[in-house]
């Protein structure tokens, strides 16, 4: 046993989280800022926090991840990071000449108190800011929310920084994907495409986190939003934000800065949840919807309708980031299957918690949630209890082990698999996609189960 | 293995190029002040009599904005030094972060089961999760109840706690909590201040762990156990297995292994580590405060030795016999090298015609970089440069050097303990005669030669590497192989150059010692001939011209 | 053990076959008739062929397969066919209203001898086939050769009665994309479309064989080659024809019937392979390769040199049809893996098994290939050394069940899972999606084998 | 269950519509001759007194061209009737097609641990892989050769060989060729003429079937074995385990199986078969002729039971009980049957307010078309429409009609054996007495009611329904479930509409018996209460208009 200190009775922690299904802002706020194109991230904290984040950030997709560092020592913990933010955005701009520097603060410079604005006009004033070049930055404490609340912020700070309005509106969306993968944004974009909508899309990842293997480094890759293409966001009809969580302040924020509306919605994992990405694309744009889309969804549709024995009742445990899980509970749900235990170790809020047990209402027998929870309590209700099926990171594989559950992994991280960068879960053909995980899943194991008696050809 | 010292007023050649040369372009982008900086820490090495190597800057402050390989002190205390030791609840106390990068992300392998309790915490990762009421209220109520929860829950025989930067800010006293709860469940409660923005690197973090383990923990079990040769291993953190190998071959030999610092340890051991015979480092630079205080307090001698290498193995293992100079233990030591050198000669006679001539680079760690060039001239691969991620000058000039550092601010905040002697334990272990004779006959105690005298004259020696420079020698050079960390790894593939991380193996390994240097020479040999490395361009980029063979009218 | 009788001894076998790697010529033609839109297949002979075949391709596809049958009985097995032929076509054209019936013999009308042009010739001399609807024909004979060869000579019956050769050549190329899954014909055209190139695909069975559940039944889907494009092949500048064995015919018979000349290269499947009908694709049209696909190829290439120690020197077992096999054997020897044994049922002629051997030839270890050989002399050779992964259809799951070995499914058929219709295996992202199929396959090995200390969260 | 006769001048209503005018549709699109033939096959049910039916056409050839469910007399010979038997090497002689299609296909369940020897050849395919050399000089020798190394290869105890189409055309002797092998061999070797063109349907091939397992096996082994109330259990076939759940509850009420023809069979129990006290059979159409023959030569009576449907299963128990005629029996099968039905009571009304008033239709095999009746009527629901896939008349419309069944030429070919008494192991189980008083007693030997006695007034009943009959009567009634085989299943998906297969069960089951019983209101339950047939329309599709939002200026 790998958790063997795991026990099923389950006693009372109020201060002491274990084994988290969450992590920090910062990582949050880096990985958005790789979706801007030519933009170093810069961690205003001690370098431990950005080596982490691109250790992280690396092992999930396999990807050079460029970041920089105030790399704060005790002085500098003493008396503020100013001096080493100063002259690192100097050095970067000296060294690594990017278009665009996005400074996330951290749990050390936040508890300091550093005052990012004032001290990157400090650079500019003392010309260490290139003529056309920018340096954004958002608001990260680590002690506060989790890491899909970096993504959020940073993606705010993006419309924040570069949005304007114009006054004159052009025939353009905005897409703000949410936290996923960079193949999920690529998705996104090729649906909206397909319903022939312009569209803006930030932060967007791909290209950046899933590119090419040329034998030639390029340390700005050629994917990102550009900050032109950002500054437009204020002068487009509308802007479909997915997962409230991740996108919804970044909507709201250019609703109220240049009064373009917004519908926040699900992230489109799942067949309800892309209808209603591509209707909702479909009436904000005024547009019809191609058969090409209409097929891919009948394609998503037939698959279900065909396996649906094999999905009907599975009991099934899920842990994640909150956009993600209530879309895939969501999905799970009208499958027939029966998600059982949900967590999120975002503090997501009483709304979300809500939202989530409005969708499993319906769902035989006790449906556990915690939000938010940690992945001590989610095996402990397992081991009470076994599902059928557990979706979640890298780090539930452990349980996975001990448990001899079938797995899908499923969000951040992912550290031991490729693919998920690569082979989008959002959209109809990402949701053929996990519809043929889940089915491996329950398959290989019914495969592997079944007496020599009962082990069957065709399924 | 020190090169012979040359003409000092030799211009050295690299690769066929002029390293000073090369140099200067390394620093021609900086600021100016960078630049000073940096051309002390980027040395064109060179091996004058008696090994000396010129003066290189390091254990100084990482440059804002440079991009670096580094991590934080935290990293170095809970991470690396603290992380391998399974019956520990190990509790980060801070924002969630800490914790989480550091859940599993080292490959130190444990067996709990040679544990009686069978206690194993490490794949576990235990947080306050600290929250803004804690950074405004304090958080000392939160840690003493995640304490006590973390007792109710897994009833460890030990809780450490971990203080991540914010910690220090607000001014937790996790000592004292610790010491309250200590007292209170009864069982061994410590802290580590060891927040993230200490000292200029994960080094500080590894003086602070060794110092609160040998406070906390060491000389807590004075009971002597079986086995004739008693050592310790220090510095030695089983990533991938290495402290596995080491084990097998020390069994062989007759060796007991009374403590591993830290790979696949327990605390247990570390309680009992000073009735050792010997203690043997293998990474100086994370472990030596140990080493050095136990031989204060309780007289136990110290050698560097080194099990990356067939032949770096081999010798430590005769040394080790040397010290305990029984010919019992000299013979037996000279069976298992008879006995395992043939397999191990065999292999690299196999992959050597294709690895022989090849190029590498290492930019690791703190002993890594040194040890892991055993195994490329095994292989009769040059390296043509090195570096450390957060060594000292003794690391790369080695200790003679010492006495000439000068402790600067960032050092000075690191706890240095002051150790005498053990009024009832200190035991030397040796004779002063018997060390006389033993030094005369070119053992070395205490000393660690450093890694510059090993190298060839006009090879880079680059301390704390930035990317920026990493890329330029990357473009310069075209190594056969470049040997870094997880976040170097895919940067460099990208320039179609194989990378092999020297932290975690790329999930491979042992490498250490006879079985360990086998798997490498595999690895590199299917590493630098890897098919992949010719797929980068496509036959259309090869041969671009339109051949229109049913060309349009 | 569920294969309990198969030895480790091997005794020469010349007139038993055990466990074949292949079936009958007609089901192949069935399934390229279904790739020609608003064809209605037609088996002439025994009803017992029809409803093995439309099982058969059902249960792979999970889709509807519409054929109709000649339903010999005693009687016409003695006096000939014809008369059933004659009814077939009335009752077909009236009720079914197809526009075209594609017939395909059985081993039981060509041992009887009957002549399907002279009956079809009479059918229409009787007013049985309506203005502007087809009759067409193949020969495959179920003793000789195998499934292969009846897609291969249906395809090249598509030639030899369709295309024309009107004197004024079209900027078109004509794409014979092989006996492949319907969503690697889909992925092929997608590719030649990526590089500006119009083309026609014959046959084409997406959206025939993968299509969407909305409700409505149509007995001839959207998809499938029309005779008008089939016609117009004979005016295209060029073939360019995947897999020898299965679209060579064809590409052969259109060069001798309207002077298209052609190139026939291996089923795009793996890096090279794609890299050879993109690069043909540009010589032949003389385009220029657009960056969109030198990316794909280069996140192929990415993440092949990413996880390479995964796949290096691993020895594999694999079974199929021979132009995957081919295929496939190269892109496992690209990977550095290590094709151990290599069958395929059907007789593909020493040149095809010197192909493989010059392909293999500098594989470490003996590298074991029969051609033709059957599945239990592949087992055999499994149990006398074990391999590190099997590739092969369905029927395989047997063997990596007792031999407890890692399972790739590919080829057909594929009975008991989903994906291999909607999620090509070929071009770059089908390469790298078998990538991930081998990596998922061996990793969750290494997982599941790795004591509790050896286990990895990173690979 | 027969529905009492009503009014004959009476017009019925099917689903509120006229099924007369219904199959006045389906009939109207057809050549002429083809819908006069079928018009016999498509008749609206009507039960007149004495269960008298309309006269249905069945057992005819295919329409060419028509696109039927059948399949051909090899695989209703080896497919279904030989297919189970597990210790057989069943080697078809042909191309490789006929040995591929049929290789595993069926969901037989087989046990081979309950067989001294553990031989189960079920997962294999062999073949004799037929080429045109063979066609051409004939395949006797390469038919021989492929004996004699399935022999060499696997030692079974007997060997069977089916011929394919074309080995009747070229006029290869199996049988002859059998006789030989197994002089050579000492096994029992034997062959089926079991041609795909023989007959009209698989049906032909389970009489070839039937005759050659009557004539090579059945009988040559006359232990009589232990057990009480001794049974055959004819034409179950295990799908999806239904003969487990039948032991199961044999086994609990004390009655003995000797043999099953053929689900879980081993070839040794059909040879002791004839030792039996009474044969049951399950399929009336794929097996009566075994029951027919043991009956003549040995004396063993039959009666039709069925075990489909939990109130059927506990019927067929009963009539069991009072065949045997001891209270002993009687009382251990209420007992049984009171034990069991409760579960299924509660399964069935957990279900039944989501199943009630839902409409099916059945179009499938020889019997289940008729018993699966039975567990849709368990779940209230209502079956408008059933047919046939390969029955005859007998089966519709009850044994009474077979003397008025006249011999056609595809039938006139199937060999039928002439059986007489065996001189020495003749033996009536029953008196003439005894028998009389069961009879008297409501008892019925020999006899099948067929199933349009029990359907009601107004229902179609198709045999061998056409694709476009199919999709027709789809469009029509838009049943909540369609049940048929794989050929069907997803193109009755496409219009919609749940389709369950009961050939294979969709790889479920078992359905037989109590258990059974359960898993199929479940499994229905699951289908026509699936969320998923709610998902077939877009929202754009649902609410077209376009709403532009935030609409181009």
């Amino acid at each position: 046993m790998l958790l063997r200190h795991t026990t099923t009775e389950i006693k009372e922690r109020k201060a002491l989280t274990v084994n988290p299904a969450k992590t920090c802002q910062p990582i949050g706020a880096m990985y958005a800022s790789l979706g801007i194109h030519g933009c170093l991230p810069h961690s205003h904290g001690s370098q431990g926090c950005y080596a982490y984040h691109r250790s992280a950030l690396t092992r999930h997709y396999k990807e050079p991840v460029l970041a920089a560092t105030s790399a704060f020592t005790e002085g500098a913990s003493v008396f503020g990071g100013q001096a080493n933010l100063l002259q690192a955005i100097d050095n970067m701009f000296t060294v690594y000449n990017p278009d665009v520097i996005a400074v996330h603060t951290t749990c050390l410079s936040e508890t300091i108190g550093d005052d990012i604005p004032q001290i990157v006009n400090k650079a500019r004033a003392e010309g260490k800011v290139p003529e056309g070049k920018y340096v954004i930055h958002t608001n990260t404490p680590s002690y506060v929310g989790s890491h899909v609340d970096g993504f959020a912020n940073m993606t705010r700070s993006m419309v924040d920084y570069f949005s304007e309005s114009t006054g004159h509106k052009e025939k353009t969306i905005n897409l703000i994907p949410g936290y996923v993968e960079p193949c999920d944004m690529e998705e996104i974009r090729r649906i909206a495409g397909e319903l022939g909508i312009r569209t803006i899309m930030f932060p967007d990842t791909s290209k950046v986190l899933n590119g090419p293997m040329t034998g030639k480094y390029r340390m700005y890759p050629e994917g990102g939003v550009t900050t032109d293409a950002l500054k437009k966001t204020g002068d487009s009809m509308g802007t479909v934000a997915m997962g409230a969580l991740a996108s919804g302040p970044a909507a709201r924020a250019l609703d109220a800065k240049c009064k373009v509306p917004c519908e926040i919605i699900d992230l489109p994992i799942g067949l309800h949840a892309t209808d209603m990405l591509i209707d909702t694309l479909r009436q904000v744009a005024g547009v019809n919807v191609p058969e090409s889309l209409t097929f891919e969804r009948g394609q998503m549709v037939d698959i279900i309708s065909d396996m649906h024995q094999y999905f009907y009742g599975k009991r099934v445990g899920l842990v994640g980031d909150p956009d993600q899980v209530l879309a895939l509970t969501k999905f799970l749900v009208s499958l027939d299957m029966c998600p059982a235990y949900i967590i999120t170790g975002t503090p997501a809020g009483k709304k979300y918690e809500k939202a989530l047990r409005e969708v499993t209402k319906d769902v035989p027998g006790e449906v556990k949630i915690k939000v938010p929870g940690d992945m001590l309590l989610f095996h402990q209700w397992i081991k009470q209890e076994p599902v059928d099926l557990l979706i979640g990171n890298t780090y539930v594989k452990y349980i996975a082990r001990d448990e001899d559950i079938p797995f899908i992994r499923h969000g951040f991280p992912i550290l031991d698999r490729v693919g998920h960068s690569y082979f989008p879960t959002v959209g109809y053909r990402g949701g053929m996609r996990l519809l043929e995980k889940i089915l491996d899943a329950l398959l290989d194991r019914k495969d592997r189960d079944s007496t020599d008696i009962e082990f069957e050809l065709v399924m | 293995m020190a090169k012979a010292a040359e003409n000092s007023e030799e211009k050295f050649e690299l690769d066929g190029m002029d390293p000073e040369k090369i140099k200067e372009e390394l620093l021609a982008k900086y600021p100016t002040k960078v630049a000073r900086k940096r051309a002390k820490q980027i040395i064109v090495n060179k091996v004058g009599a008696d090994e000396e190597v010129p003066v290189i800057q390091s254990n100084v402050r990482t440059v804002p904005g440079l991009i670096s390989q580094r991590g934080c002190c935290y990293a170095g205390c809970k991470g690396v030094v603290l992380g391998p030791t399974r019956d520990i609840v190990n509790i980060t106390h801070g924002p969630i972060g800490c914790g989480f990068y550091s859940w599993l992300t080292r490959r130190n392998q444990t067996d709990p089961d040679t544990t009686p309790d069978g206690h194993n915490f490490m794949p576990y990762c235990f947080s306050t999760d600290m929250q803004d009421q804690q950074i405004i209220f304090g958080g000392e109520k939160k840690l003493k109840q995640a304490i006590q929860e973390a007792y109710d829950n897994f009833h460890p025989k030990a809780i450490a706690v971990f203080s991540t930067c914010p910690v220090g800010l607000i001014g937790d006293d996790v000592h004292t909590v610790c010491r309250q709860m200590k007292e209170a469940l009864g069982i061994n409660v410590f802290g580590f201040s060891c927040e993230g923005y200490k000292g200029v690197s994960q080094s500080a973090g590894h003086h602070i762990a060794n110092n609160q383990i040998f406070k906390h923990v060491v000389g807590l079990d004075n009971t002597v156990g079986d086995g004739e040769y008693r050592i310790n291993l220090l510095g030695e953190y089983n990533i991938g297995g290495d402290a596995f190998e080491i084990d097998r071959i020390f069994e062989k030999c007759g060796i007991t292994v009374v403590s591993t610092f830290s790979g696949n340890s327990s605390i247990d051991k570390f309680a009992n580590s000073h009735t050792a015979d010997l203690n043997l480092i293998m990474c100086h630079r994370s472990i030596n405060y140990v080493a050095e205080m136990m031989e204060t307090k309780y007289g136990v001698p110290w050698i560097k030795i080194n099990f990356i290498g067939a032949e770096a193995t081999a010798k430590s293992l005769r040394k080790i016999a040397r010290y305990f100079g029984e010919q019992k233990l000299t013979d037996r030591v000279e069976a298992v090298i008879a006995e395992e050198l043939p397999a191990v000669q065999a292999a690299s006679a196999e992959v050597r015609p294709r690895t022989e001539g090849k190029r590498a680079m290492l930019f690791v760690g703190g002993s890594r970089a040194h040890h892991y060039q055993e195994l490329f001239n095994e292989l009769g691969m040059e390296t043509l440069s090195a570096g450390y991620e957060f060594a000292h000058r003794d690391d790369y000039e080695g200790r003679k050097v010492l006495p000439t550092i000068k402790v600067d601010a960032d050092s000075r905040n690191i706890e240095e303990l002051e150790i005498h002697p053990d009024p009832e334990r200190y035991n030397p272990r040796k004779s002063e005669e018997d060390l006389e004779e033993l030094r005369a006959s070119g053992m070395e105690f205490s000393g660690y030669e450093g890694m510059m005298p090993t190298m060839k004259n006009g090879s880079l020696v680059i301390d704390d590497i930035s990317q920026y420079e990493t890329e330029t020698i990357i473009e310069t050079f075209k190594p056969d192989i470049f040997c870094a960390g997880i976040k170097e790894k895919y940067i460099v593939q990208k320039h179609g150059i194989p990378m092999k991380q020297l932290h975690s193996y790329d999930y491979g390994g042992p490498y250490a010692g006879f079985k360990g240097a086998i798997n490498f020479y595999k690895e590199i040999d299917r590493m630098v001939n890897s098919k992949v490395w010719g797929y980068l361009k496509a036959p259309w980029q090869v041969n671009p011209e339109l051949a229109a063979t049913y060309a349009w009218e």
